[in-house]
């Protein structure tokens, strides 16, 4: 049965996420990734304060050098501080699966919305293309993007985004299909709602839950493909630093180096772990109220 | 009978619909390439006037849908021009590079099925213990280690420190299967671990949720139990969710395998993508790309079809 | 409350002070306590009570099938002469389906869509009598039969999606007796169906019941299904047991006031368009359950200082009639109006 | 070397192992007139035989020609071929022959008719006898005869146009299978110049992926592979060999000379003394770079004395600031470099450097194909590359590039064209030298948009034991 | 009789609805389920039309056509004598305001996100009736009316009891005064003590507000508690109709027979003494419905003339209706 013990709340007016937010915050991993991922984005946000060099500051001569208490993670293959080039590349770690997730967004969430509720023809016809793009790998489909409109590190992520897009179609339409069955989507109708009112006030709201899933995951995702990207050459604008493209130069030259790669390494399978779980929590906590 | 046929039918039109729709989108995102491919075919030193003969020869001078339709028609004969770079017929180069890609590719989908599904199984049943931990430790790690960092690990260690097999390359099943599987061994593993934490990972999902499901309560009352009960009740259903995976990952696999073959030096379909992808060798491109998305839509194909093989509800 | 000894040899089942509890992470929760029960042989006992207050887990105890965070906490539960609260899990699995069977509410969900019926039905006999899958295959289509479906052979080798909900059942029920055990409990089997369906399915009980010696432990909500087909009745309310009493007796003279509401709130054909009565309030959920009578909040005849302290024991009303409540006397017939 | 061949004699020829070599890039055809791009000529080299043979250093010696003459005005060139060569299809190789080959090179097809068009006409004089006329002198033509302009081919496979894929030459090697990653090519017995030809055949493997070449080379995949300087220090840790065989190319800083900015002098003056060449030498070129202020290595018969002692090296990061500071504050540019990683370091440095003196540069690391096309459309502030200014010819490749940019028609210094024409009047290279060196000279007074870090010598990278490899050129390889 | 006949609130004539099946059924692909079957269906002000019949008959299908939330195949549905069947979406406003639903899944009705004060205003809002600062207010107001504890309008429907949360359903769909109100199974979830209180309230708005109610149930007893008339759909049709008493004491139609039989009663000694009629075989697939009667497969008393005629639903005195040929007789003629 329903949670009747609960307590009355006070009044005012909640929305859901304050709720899903203090519920992932009580969840012991939850508070843990939201830690991480506030800290990183504190990172990207203030580099130059955090970072303890000038990132692009050269110095051929003491290249490739260990950790020393000048540079605590070494040097690269030019002799640029390594710590202080993570830091930066925090901000592309933090940008670029925000700029490719978003464009997966905007593309995928009301197309999505609309095909799960008005379901038909032209809904079919969604389907049939976001198919026809599933169908062609990710990776080759970001690169196909690159060679047509050339590379860098936001055609790369639009493209990401673009290959993104038709699997949170998918997501949204299946988990729209859901709530359209649901009572108070019928309920909306009957009042009169108008389609936009119902879609806006009362499918997307309810579809968030997978769609944050999601979206945890791919922005995870998004960092993996940035790192294969750069190591195909097709990545970051130099010289900018990704932890992608950093930690493709320091494996290239890992026998001379070893150490190199392990900063860097831990920095994106980490981050990207962190994202993964999140999406995890999310689906347990936001699991957990429907069972409630 | 019929209905099944029809089924079968129906299906295998969606499929083709499909495929049209991804050489409508590959033939026309290309068009949006800077450069032409006829500067690509002259090269540095041409003259205008050759320039024009290579348009005219490439039937670039006739209008977009022309283009489109023409290739179309090719390609229904199996005929997807020919490399602006290599002047060869794309087929073939592309036919050449199959077996290494097919053969990393299988293999490492035998190995995702094993380890992940007998990892994931062992997790899920074991729910909350040891066991599980380790599992999802390890499929979350997986899952977030770029394939290309793998495999050089794999490289240093297997290849040089250990010296069990070669570095790069790729030796034809022609040459033996010994030099065969040695090639392609680190590879399979590089680009297998994240599908084999994938699967690990729905395969945990799946026997978690057959546990909880009403019908194990009743085998269970029944008396079943232990292995009788994994293997009559919980494997065969958990496997709905597993084989589901195997289908969706099937892109990813073969996008994977990009990156695996640059690592490995393996020349196979995608090192021939990206070396035309860095040319700007259209034709290879367009012919690599529906090849792929024409595998991924049947390997769904099949995945669709084995679901009547695991859930008869879907059989008829 | 009787000591094993004098547990009389026909009785198949004797629940006894049977206490469950919910253990979290943080707290311990007490889901259910002091139930005390008996089956006997060719009976029918049903476990009647609103949602929540305790029919399937104390169902689930009986199978040694309790979820993970549940554990019985005290009492006994004495199957076929048998403290399961002492067996072994192994020794449980070889109770399940030979001495005791059960079926449960939905039946489309208890049937595993990947196997066919006449394999579940054949799995109890392969699993506790060890026969081939062709022998046990045999008597599944003689069972399927025997629970009144017709062409049993061809339905047999069917899938689960491929019957209709009352056919499930049916099948459920075969495989529940396939090893013919001595108590078969039903979690409210027939919720899920129409009335036309659940008259089929009772009925095929009834008739299975006077076919052998099997006792039947019936789990539902519904009044008028405890009506047509029980012998002994046990009133729960909020994980306690409230009442007992056969069959007759409850419907004629509750003793316990949540029974007499239970009662009078059914809505009867041909008394139309009147207001019903009502109980007011709302079941305590567990954790919550206050000091004295579970029932005090919602009771008319609370009696402060009385009802709301300590523990009220069950007493007697009648021969076999017992209630938890401390309005409920000897003398039969004196209970308070409403 | 000498010692190396002679440890290669004890083989006969074509009989020793099968040489394994790696490479970033695969000839997309074998037709020397169609290939378009120089850089294939080591594997067209195995298939054909040129007129003009020329080494390293572009020393130019008899090969099918054994003997060449330019007349006293240089407009005409008589050649006498060498007799009893056949091709690989066992037809004769004679003037008949030849005539046939340049008819086909001075053709609308062909990619190097641009570089032929001063010819005007080919005639056999006799059966071995080879007359060239030419509409201005042709000092630069035997040179351009040892190139893919020289590759002498079958007339048979000439007029069946088959040569891109089935290409029939007069070499020591005939072509075997050919697939995406891997061209095969096998001994021929019919070779006229048998002596010190070593392997039984050749497989040229393509792997883009520097990492992974230098990884197969350690996981003996490969027997030897073109490398980068900074992967030695590795290679040597594994225990292999490398080679420096020099080069007429230069790693160059390219700039467009009518963008804003660039197109004072001073300016590019600043960049050039910006650039730090001793420190890229140390990290990027393994200390094997050879600096110098013209693209030429102190070996490369163009080579100018000269010049090494003019200041155009100074490396003056305060003076280049000023200067920048003076003639172009706020100067913010974009550097393209091809996506191939050591050019991408390359142009990390040159962008470090830059913003040392003030100059902001982003840096865009585009694909080859991309690349040339823009350059070739002006398309570009500043291009980090690797140069061939060997190839055709260094007059012709100093007239395309000592312009304003490749659109313009203006030259770095009026006197330029007037260098280079002096350079076409005589064959001999010490005068060819001297004119051209004057040009360079010219250009680099000019501010010369075309700066030259430092020339490279490649970087080949061999398995333990490897002899007999001197020249970039797998021919006389013996693997152990 | 010289009567003025008042004009009924909602007529339902003839309404028709197919499915595409494969999606909900088990069906092969390509058949349609004709869920409703032309079913005619007067609701007159103030009264209780009940509507009974077993899972798949097409109760709540026809729930949803007569408040306009599918779409008609055919047939007309007039609301106070204007025709609404063919109205568009936007144009169907007013008539929503008018005519209401509840819902049988008191869990699944109310939008998980949304307070259970957003859920009894909400209509008001899309309606422009009031304002966003008087929706407390008014939200309070309609708890009163619906007995719901007001303190309990700022909670969330997974805080609300399955009782509540009904009421807050019921105060939603009379926040815009309707004269219809449609409720479909809206206890069928509950607990018995719950479930007494619902009905209670639902008779208690239609004494007080002159509601005309249309109730759908699978329970026969609460369909005749609350009803003045019953109509029994089988298949997709009604097969019997008329008032609650004639239906509950003479039903006539076999399967309203069995049906009642079935119905358990709470008494021990009625259980003794009736008749259960079991019905032979099973319930025919909604998408294969037989030739001629639909209900001759299983029913005791099928005849002959069953398999060929698909007896018409016919008055047979008293406003009871029934399409049974044992009643009727073999007629032609269409439905009255
Ligand atoms: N797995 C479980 N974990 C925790 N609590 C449980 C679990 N199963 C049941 N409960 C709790 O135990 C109490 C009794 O549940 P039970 O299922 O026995 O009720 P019931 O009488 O069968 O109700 P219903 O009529 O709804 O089936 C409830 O409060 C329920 O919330
Ligand atoms: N949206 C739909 N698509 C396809 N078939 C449908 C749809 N809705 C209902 N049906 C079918 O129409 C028939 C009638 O369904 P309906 O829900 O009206 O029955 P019901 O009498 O309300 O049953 P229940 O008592 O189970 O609620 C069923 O066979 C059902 O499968
Ligand atoms: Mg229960
Ligand atoms: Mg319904
Ligand atoms: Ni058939």
């Amino acid at each position: 049965m329903t949670a009747i013990s609960a307590p009355l709340r006070r009044p005012g007016h909640w929305i859901r996420m304050p709720v899903t937010l203090r519920r992932i915050l009580h969840h012991r991993a939850g508070r843990f990734c939201f830690v991480f991922l506030t800290l990183l984005v504190l990172v990207a946000i203030f580099a130059p304060m955090v970072a303890p060099q000038d990132p692009y500051a050269q110095d051929l001569v003491s290249a490739m050098q260990g950790p020393s208490s000048k540079h605590w993670l070494g040097t690269d293959y030019l002799g640029r501080d390594v710590l202080s080039r993570l830091v930066y590349a925090t901000r592309i770690a933090v940008n670029a699966p925000i700029v490719a997730v978003g464009l997966a967004v905007v593309l995928g969430l009301p197309s999505g919305l609309y095909a799960g509720y008005r379901r038909g023809r032209v809904a079919d016809l969604m389907g049939r293309v976001a198919d026809a793009l599933l169908s062609i790998p990710p990776i080759v489909a970001a690169i196909a993007i690159v060679a047509a409109v050339g590379s860098g590190l936001t055609t790369t992520m639009l493209a990401i985004g673009l290959v993104f897009a038709p699997r949170l179609f998918r997501i949204v339409r299946g988990a729209t299909l859901n709530v359209a069955e649901e009572g108070y989507v019928d309920a909306a109708e009957s009042i009169g709602s108008s389609t936009a009112r119902v879609v806006w006030v009362h499918c997307l709201p309810n579809v968030l839950a997978p769609l944050l899933v999601q979206i945890s995951l791919m922005m995870g995702f998004a960092l993996l493909a940035e790192a294969s990207l750069s190591f195909l050459g097709l990545g970051v604008q130099l010289p900018q630093a990704s932890w992608g493209s950093m930690l493709k130069t320091a494996a290239e030259s890992q026998f001379q180096a070893p150490f190199a790669v392990l900063p860097t390494g831990l920095c994106l399978t980490v981050t990207i772990l962190v994202l993964n779980t999140f999406g995890d929590v999310i689906r347990d906590v936001t699991a957990d109220r429907k069972e409630a | 009978m019929r209905s099944r046929l029809s089924h079968v039918g129906r299906r295998l039109a969606g499929a083709v619909g499909t495929v049209l729709l991804v050489s409508v989108v590959v033939f026309f995102l290309l068009q949006l390439a800077p450069g032409n491919a006829a500067d690509i075919v002259v090269g540095e030193d041409a003259t205008p006037q050759q320039l024009d003969i290579a348009r005219a020869q490439l039937g670039l001078d006739r209008p977009l849908i022309v283009q489109y339709l023409n290739w179309l028609g090719g390609v229904v004969h199996g005929d997807f021009g020919d490399s602006l770079f290599t002047r060869r017929s794309v087929a073939t180069g592309l036919w050449e590079a199959a077996p290494a890609t097919l053969s990393i590719t299988l293999l490492a989908l035998l190995l995702a099925a094993v380890f992940g599904v007998a990892a994931g199984a062992a997790a899920g049943l074991g729910r909350e213990t040891w066991v599980d931990r380790v599992v999802s430790l390890l499929a979350t790690l997986g899952i977030a280690m770029p394939s290309f960092w793998v495999g050089l690990v794999l490289v240093s260690l297997f290849a040089f420190k250990l010296k069990w097999f070669p570095a790069t390359g790729y030796a034809p099943i022609s040459d033996g299967i010994g030099p065969w599987l040695s090639h392609i061994v680190l590879p399979c593993v590089a680009l297998a671990l994240a599908l084999s934490a994938e699967v690990a990972r729905q395969a945990r999902g799946g026997v978690v949720d057959v546990m909880a499901k009403p019908y194990m309560l009743a085998a269970r009352a029944r008396g079943a139990n232990g292995g009788w009960l994994v293997r009559r009740h919980v494997l065969r259903n958990a496997a709905i969710p597993v084989v589901t995976v195997f289908g969706l990952q099937a892109a990813t696999l073969l996008g994977g395998v990009v990156v695996v073959e640059q690592v490995f030096a393996i020349p196979g379909l995608g090192s021939v993508a990206i070396a035309a992808v860095l040319r700007h060798d259209y034709p290879v491109v367009q012919a690599y790309v529906l090849m792929v998305a024409v595998v991924v839509v049947v390997i769904n194909l099949i995945v669709d079809t084995s679901y009547g093989w695991i859930n008869p509800k879907v059989r008829r | 409350m009787k000591s094993p000894a004098l547990i009389q040899t026909d009785t198949v089942l004797a629940v006894d002070q049977l206490r469950l509890d919910l253990s979290g992470p943080s707290e311990q929760l007490e889901l259910v306590q002091d139930v005390s029960f008996e089956v006997r042989a060719g009976e029918t006992v049903a476990l009647i009570g609103e949602s929540g207050c305790g029919k399937s887990l104390t169902a689930l105890a009986i199978l040694g099938l309790l979820p993970q965070a549940v554990r019985i906490a005290g009492g006994s539960v004495v199957l076929a002469g048998e403290d399961i609260t002492r067996a072994s899990s192994t020794r449980l699995s070889a109770l399940r389906g030979s001495v005791v069977g059960a079926v449960f509410q939905d039946p489309m969900s208890s049937l595993d869509p990947t196997m066919t019926v006449g394999d579940q039905i054949a799995e109890s006999r392969r699993l506790h009598l060890g026969e081939s899958r062709k022998t046990a295959g045999e008597r599944a289509v003689e069972l399927l039969d025997l629970v009144g479906i017709s062409n049993p052979r061809a339905r047999a080798a069917s899938f689960p999606f491929q019957f209709s909900g009352g056919m499930q059942q049916r099948a459920l029920i075969a495989a529940a007796v396939a090893c013919e055990p001595r108590l078969l409990i039903a979690d409210e089997p027939t919720t899920a169906l129409d009335v036309t369906v659940q008259a089929e399915i009772l009925e095929l009980l009834e008739d299975l019941l006077g076919r052998t010696k099997m006792a039947l432990l019936l789990v539902t909500h519904d009044l008028g299904v405890v009506a047509g087909v029980a012998d002994r009745v046990v009133v729960m309310y909020a994980g306690q047991a409230a009442e007992q009493a056969p069959t007759d007796e409850l419907f004629a003279s509750p003793a316990h006031p949540y029974t007499r509401a239970l009662l009078s709130s059914v809505p009867q054909v041909g008394r139309t368009r009147q207001p019903l009565p009502v109980i007011g309030g709302r079941v305590p959920p567990a954790g919550v359950f206050p000091d004295g009578c579970r029932f005090q909040d919602r009771c008319a005849h609370v009696v402060p200082g009385v009802c709301t302290v300590g523990p009220i024991e069950i007493r007697h009303v009648a021969v076999e009639h017992e209630s938890r409540c401390v309005h409920a006397s000897a003398q039969f017939g004196s209970e308070p109006s409403l | 070397s000498d010692d190396k061949k002679d440890g290669t004699s004890s083989v006969a020829p074509g009989t020793g192992k099968t040489v394994r070599w790696g490479t970033s890039t695969l000839p997309t055809t074998f037709d020397p007139a169609t290939v378009g791009s120089a850089t294939h000529i080591v594997y067209f080299g195995l298939i054909y035989d040129t007129l003009i043979h020329t080494d390293t250093n572009g020393v130019l010696t008899p090969m099918l020609a054994t003997d060449w003459k330019l007349s006293s005005d240089g407009m005409s060139l008589d050649m006498t071929l060498r007799d009893g060569v056949k091709f690989q299809d066992g037809s004769t190789f004679d003037a008949k022959a030849a005539v046939s080959n340049f008819d086909y090179m001075r053709s609308d097809k062909s990619l190097v008719a641009n570089s032929l068009a001063m010819v005007k006409s080919v005639e056999a004089t006799g059966p071995l006898a080879l007359k060239f006329m030419m509409s201005r002198p042709g000092g630069d033509l035997p040179g351009l005869l040892a190139g893919l302009a020289g590759m002498m081919s079958s007339p048979a496979s000439l007029a069946a146009g088959t040569n891109a894929t089935k290409p029939v030459g007069a070499g020591p090697f005939k072509i075997g299978t050919i697939s995406n990653a891997k061209v095969t090519f096998t001994y021929w017995d019919g070779y006229w110049n048998a002596k010190d030809i070593v392997p039984r055949s050749v497989e040229v493997s393509f792997i883009a992926d520097d990492a992974a070449r230098l990884n197969a080379l350690k996981s003996g995949q490969l027997d030897i592979a073109i490398s980068r300087a900074s992967q030695i220090p590795e290679a040597e840790a594994a225990g292999l060999e490398h080679f420096e065989i020099p080069a007429a190319t230069a790693y160059a800083v390219q700039l467009n000379a009518t963008q804003p900015g660039l197109d004072n002098p001073d300016v590019r003056r600043a960049i050039s003394m910006a650039i730090d060449r001793e420190g890229i030498n140390k990290t990027l070129g393994n200390g094997i770079c050879s600096i110098t202020a013209q693209p030429y290595n102190d070996k490369y018969w163009a080579h100018d004395k000269t010049i090494d002692e003019k200041p155009y090296l100074k490396h003056d990061v305060a003076a280049a600031k000023a200067l920048v500071a003076k003639n172009a504050p706020d100067l913010s540019l974009t550097i393209l470099a091809p996506n191939i990683t050591v050019y991408q370091h390359l142009a990390e440095v040159v962008q470090g450097d830059l913003s040392k003196i003030g100059i902001s540069a982003k840096v865009n690391a585009i694909d080859y194909v991309d690349l040339t096309t823009r350059s070739l459309k002006g398309d570009y502030q500043m291009v980090v590359t690797l140069t061939t200014p060997g190839s055709p010819d260094p007059a012709s490749w100093e007239s395309k590039y000592f312009k304003l940019s490749p659109v313009s028609d203006v030259y770095l210094d009026p006197k330029i064209p007037e260098y280079l024409a002096e350079s076409y009047l005589s064959a001999d290279p010490k005068l060819r030298a001297t004119a051209i060196g004057k040009a360079t000279n010219a250009a680099l007074e000019a501010g010369t948009n075309q700066i030259t870090i430092c020339v490279p010598p490649n970087t080949w990278l061999g398995a333990a034991g490897l002899t007999g490899f001197a020249s970039n050129d797998p021919r006389h390889v013996l693997v152990k | 009789m010289n009567e003025v006949v008042e004009s009924p609130l909602l007529t339902a004539a003839a309404l028709t609805k197919s499915f595409r099946a494969g999606r909900n059924s088990r069906g092969t692909a390509r058949r349609y389920v004709r869920a409703v079957d032309s079913v005619s269906l007067e609701v007159g002000k103030g009264e209780t039309i009940g509507i009974v019949g077993e899972s798949g008959s097409g109760k709540s299908t026809l729930g949803r056509l007569l408040t306009r939330l599918l779409p008609i195949d055919s047939g007309s549905l007039l609301f106070e004598g204007a025709d609404v069947s063919d109205l568009k979406r936007a144009q169907l406003r007013s008539f929503r305001r008018s005519v209401q639903m509840i819902h049988q899944n008191p869990y699944g009705s109310l939008d998980p996100t949304k307070t259970a004060a957003h859920a009894m205003t909400e209509p008001l809002l899309v309606h422009n009736i009031a304002k966003k600062s008087g929706l407390v207010g008014r939200a309070e107001e309609l708890a009163e009316r619906v007995a719901l504890d007001p303190r309990l309008v700022q909670r969330r429907p997974d805080q609300l009891s399955g009782g509540q949360r009904q009421r807050v359903a019921i105060a939603r769909s009379l926040s815009l005064g309707p004269a219809v109100l449609l409720a479909d199974e809206p206890t069928s979830a509950l607990d018995l003590s719950t479930r007494s209180e619902i009905l209670n309230l639902l008779l208690k708005l239609q004494l007080e507000e002159g509601l005309a109610i249309v109730l759908i149930s699978h329970d026969f007893a609460t369909v005749s508690h609350l009803s003045h008339y019953i109509a029994v759909m089988y298949l997709g049709r009604i097969v019997e109709q008329g008032p609650a008493d004639r239906i509950a004491s003479s039903c006539l139609h076999p399967y309203t027979e069995a049906l009642l039989s079935a119905v358990p009663v709470a008494d021990p000694a009625v259980q003794r003494t009736r008749q259960r009629i079991v019905l032979r075989g099973e319930i025919p697939s909604p998408d294969a419905i037989p030739e001629g009667c639909r209900f001759r497969l299983r029913c005791p008393k099928a005849m002959a003339e069953c398999a060929t005629v698909d007896p018409p639903l016919l008055q047979i005195g008293g406003g009871h209706q029934v399409a049974c040929l044992l009643h009727t007789g073999v007629q032609t003629g269409g439905i009255p």
